[in-house]
């Protein structure tokens, strides 16, 4: 696929290829500050990049709302959160716009970015996803909401709730199942005993699709029809999108003890972001001194961020008495 | 002042706020054309239209999830569940989100919605249409319990509940909906969550109840009054969170506190009740805090022996009121 | 499709509709229990004998486990509970094998049959059934875990995730969902977006077959073979019959509020129980004076169970506080 | 004598009930390979194989309901949630299934069930790996919840808890895992469920709490003992129901009375055992009932500052207890 033929201009293609990377370089940052002992946890992205970036650049960035899952550092920095954002996360500081320091990181949030707060227990963000359309549509607002979760989670009872309801009233709800393969250590083939998870979508009566979760356009490409139909009224869509899981489930897990290094070793010789970069290279639009100048320009960007983040206070004790209910 | 009956209050009150806000509507199994199987939401359907009363898929997770989603975009969803006891689907959505949706993002969002149960024997329902379910939920600070026992609480609470920028389970005795009747103004007017309400004052012995017992107490207490026994009771219409001030205050007032519930007795509300008068006015009682409430099986068998002998009723009240009255 | 094409024998055949009939009559007898005052509540199975009969037939009635759901009296009948048993339970007595009067009727099980008891909240039993047929494997038994429930009730969590444990374990289940057109009062349009529910199956990996509920033949056929499958390993099957509700949805419910007379006139022209006694009659094995003989030999049967159950102590008041916990 | 950690003590009771009783089983996620994500089924696979350490699909309600129904068949399940957090998506099956299994079906049916779930806080887990979940089903008869404090009781009390003719939520404190070691004898016992146990013998105050925080009343009181202050420990052991007997002896005998949990205060188990101490022995009380307890709010943030101030610790424990015993 190329992204012209997808609707991309040179500019829109590399701005993807630059969010891809920032969310990687991100991702990376955060294990080092991990492994150094400065956050206690991380939760990766690494994998999903593509997908996640493809898919966010076929919403519209202004109206759209999403529900993103704790891996979609690509999803929230699409939709305008900053990398000093995600450090003031890692580094659980007042001033983080996801939850304060509340929230572990991966828990994103972020009104004025339409990026809608959510939670650890997988699954739950499906039915909010399908309210907020109905809202859209009872308001009549053209937008669609976005939500994504990985495929294990398909299996919660949330999601056959929320794509059922979706489709019953024909709601702008884009459902993308992001399988990378994993549920913690649990393989798909002990998840789940369909071909794809997108054969779940023809029991809602709504289009079910895979697409290659490493090709940025291809997933673009699906999100973008899917959103059409949303807006044109004909209802939800689902879209897998299938890559690999490249880090270990967090920063707390042996990925080791339950697979082989030759098949991490294997998915990453298809990571999507450096497949994307070699398309770009071939096309001419990534030379090498662009892509120093994009290097550069994340690391002075992450450094920046960290240095903030590093800094910046914690929230006080007795703030947790605040907002329980509104005051 | 028209008298009208306990869910007659309820369509009342959501046919005006409606009428007043248009992004209050309903949700729920056989809401709409049916009116509910209750007809609690009767005659609705027809004046505000199938968008805002919604038939729902038979899910309880997705109706309180896709509420919370659209409350979150900003609507005044009021969802109902067709049993109390159905609501156990819901309860991750109700508790895992709905209670921590403001707290968790550090005040970005809320979740505005209200969700309506009818709960509660004495109806032939067997042991799951007779379940008194808010224990469960009454540890939970985000969320608001309210149980009415009277028409004109129902209206002003209810409306409470809708206007009310937190999630507030509302839980309506079905015994009550065509058994209790009572003077309900015709204007608006809120009553405020969180309060307890003096439903009869007195001197000798103190009550503290919610929902149907306390009509039952009412009736035992006119039967004290013609022996001189002055009954105090105190309605505490907010199950959680406690009115801790008027429950000090009633049980101080008298010193002999006799505390009902219709639910199982270990782990129910006036537990909470007793620990808080215990905590707060121990030197203030001359009797052991006494508690009436159903036994600690699962819940209400269907044959009218067993039945009789698990639901609360005005003589099992008298006789536990004469007992302290007489200690 | 021919009853010996299938393997059934003539003997067979008739006993198949003697047991759908007796169905039938009990119902109707229910109704009449009900409208005179004498029970309380009746839910009904009309319109789906055909489907429950033609199902347990296909089944090992001494091994396999049925987790029937609240209509299926075709399926307890078929699996050794008695006229009288039934009656028990509508009369809520002591001697109510499925509960002992705690449950109101339509909440089946009985140990010795293997009918695995069941509850008010729909779908929870599908993952029940799962359980039992993993421990069946676990064991090393040779049957099947038989387990039924509404179209509406497929909404459900409890589906999605027992549906999908299943077969991932290709665990010997059969899932029959009987489509009845109506959720209580919600038009299965407004309940599913599939255009089958079998639509469902390939999202689990497993076959899903939507046969005529009106023909116990074409249910016994695909039982059968699902059976066949479960046993050797192969894994679950999602098998749906379609039908209609010929009554309303319970005696507490009023269908011609929400759905037309015609429609119900119309679904009745083709009842699965006349419709399988016209073919007994067109091959002769159903001549006038059998069909005299069977109806009469029914009515005593029902008369006598009535008489019995009417008759029967109710349980003590004071059973309600046992069984709580092993004793 | 070995001392082991409480999580050893976890395993080893695992093991040897599952070498015990070939219908022993674990299930769960990650439970497999993995050996649990805290390693707590750590070894059980390589012994016993996949079918008895089984690796199930993401779906809790599934977990909870495929075990009850293996449980009803006869085995004796060992359902795993990784985190109590978690438990929210099974609480329909818990409450409506497993707790009323015996009693609806007049004692003709069981559900030997163990359910196990890591709960607690202070492991910078915030909001969703940090709560303590037993307030929701401490008002559930036919169910038992047991919250061990040492690995003697963990080993004893689980053995009993998988024995046991009923349902069992055992819930193990994530922070004792590794930090509480202990000696546990290497023969076969078990401790009855039910039973509260005196973890130190004192005459000045009475506290009363359970799991991790007995260890801090442990630590405080050793401190008190210096300053010629005799504390009186009684460890809950099994929190539903309260061992009544146990808990007004205590109280009774210094006649000031400490009751402390980890969880948010109102609706918690302390409540309850106020009000049984307020009912039992109110005129044996030299003080009011004092209840330390974690704050009302949603749950555990996640910034080192928030978590401290909302968890229990040893300081808390000891300030709570100089005051009562001042008093
Ligand atoms: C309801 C619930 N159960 C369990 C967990 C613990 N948990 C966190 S992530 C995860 C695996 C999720 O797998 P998948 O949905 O495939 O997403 P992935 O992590 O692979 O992106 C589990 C079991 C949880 N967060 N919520
Ligand atoms: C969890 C739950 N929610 C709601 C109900 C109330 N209720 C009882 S039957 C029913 C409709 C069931 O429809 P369907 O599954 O199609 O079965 P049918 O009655 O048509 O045979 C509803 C909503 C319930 N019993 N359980
Ligand atoms: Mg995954
Ligand atoms: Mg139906």
């Amino acid at each position: 696929m190329e992204h012209t033929s997808v609707g991309l201009s040179d500019e829109q293609a590399i701005d993807m290829y630059k969010t891809m990377l920032l969310a990687r370089r991100i991702d990376e940052r955060m294990w080092l500050l991990n492994r150094s002992g400065k956050i206690p946890f991380v939760v990766s992205c690494q994998g999903q990049e593509a997908a996640q970036v493809g898919a966010s650049f076929a919403l519209n960035r202004s109206v759209d709302y999403v529900l993103p899952y704790y891996r979609d550092v690509g999803v929230v920095l699409a939709f305008g959160m900053t990398a000093r954002d995600l450090m003031l996360q890692g580094f659980a500081k007042a001033e983080d716009p996801n939850s304060g320091g509340r929230q572990m990181p991966g828990h994103f949030g972020q009104k004025k970015n339409r990026i809608v707060t959510g939670s650890s227990p997988v699954t739950t963000q499906v039915p909010h996803a399908v309210g907020i359309a109905l809202a859209a549509k009872m308001e009549k607002k053209e937008l669609v909401s976005f939500v994504t979760l990985g495929e294990g989670s398909s299996n919660q009872g949330d999601f056959h709730e929320g794509a059922n309801f979706a489709s019953v009233h024909k709601l702008p709800v884009i459902f993308m199942v992001e399988n990378n393969q994993y549920a913690i250590s649990v393989p798909l083939s002990k998840q789940v005993a369909c071909e794809k998870i997108s054969d779940r979508a023809i029991g809602y009566g709504m289009p079910g699709i895979t697409v290659d979760g490493n090709d940025p356009l291809a997933v673009y490409d699906a999100v973008n029809k899917a959103r059409e139909r949303a807006i044109k009224g004909e209802g939800p869509t689902l879209i897998e999108t299938v890559s690999y899981r490249l880090t270990p489930h967090s920063s707390d897990d042996d990925d080791l003890s339950y697979r082989k290094k030759e098949e991490v070793d294997e998915a990453k010789a298809k990571d999507g972001v450096y497949g994307f970069a070699n398309y770009l290279r071939e096309l001419n639009l990534l030379t090498e001194t662009v892509e120093q100048q994009i290097e550069e320009e994340l690391k002075v960007l992450i450094d920046e961020a960290t240095d903030y983040a590093e800094n910046a206070p914690y929230a006080e004790p007795a703030s947790i008495y605040k907002h329980v209910y509104a005051e | 002042m028209a008298v009208i009956s306990y869910i007659q209050a309820i369509t009342m009150a959501l046919r005006e706020e409606m009428e007043r806000d248009e992004k209050v509507f309903v949700l729920g199994e056989d809401v709409g054309v049916r009116g509910g199987v209750f007809r609690a939401t009767d005659g609705l359907y027809n004046q505000f239209g199938e968008l805002r009363v919604m038939d729902t898929p038979l899910a309880e997770s997705a109706i309180a999830g896709v509420g919370i989603g659209a409350a979150m975009y900003g609507m005044r969803p009021v969802a109902e569940m067709q049993f109390a006891d159905f609501i156990m689907p819901a309860v991750n959505q109700i508790i895992s989100e709905a209670a921590k949706i403001r707290y968790r993002s550090n005040n970005d969002w809320s979740c505005p919605i209200t969700i309506r149960a009818p709960y509660g024997g004495g109806v032939h329902g067997a042991l799951y249409h007779s379940q008194s379910i808010e224990a469960i939920f009454a540890n939970q600070p985000g969320l608001k319990i309210v149980m009415p026992s009277t028409p004109y609480d129902v209206k002003g609470l209810l409306k409470a509940a809708i206007r009310d920028d937190d999630p507030v389970l509302f839980l309506e005795h079905k015994r009550a909906y065509r058994a209790i009747k009572g003077e309900v103004p015709d204007e608006d007017y809120t009553l405020p969550i969180g309060k307890a309400d003096c439903k009869r004052e007195g001197t000798d012995i103190t009550v503290i109840t919610y929902g149907l017992c306390v009509h039952f107490a009412l009736q035992a207490a006119e039967k004290l009054a013609k022996d001189g026994i002055s009954v105090h009771i105190l309605d505490l219409r907010t199950v959680y969170p406690l009115d801790k001030e008027a429950i000090v205050e009633a049980a101080a007032k008298t010193g002999k506190v006799l505390l009902i519930t219709e639910d199982n007795k270990e782990g129910s509300i006036i537990g909470e009740v007793a620990a808080i008068i215990s905590e707060h006015c121990l030197f203030d009682l001359d009797a052991p805090i006494k508690r009436l409430a159903g036994p600690d099986v699962p819940s209400m068998p269907y044959a009218p022996t067993m039945e009789k002998e698990f639901m609360m009723n005005p003589d099992k009240v008298e006789k536990a009121m004469r007992e302290l009255a007489e200690f």
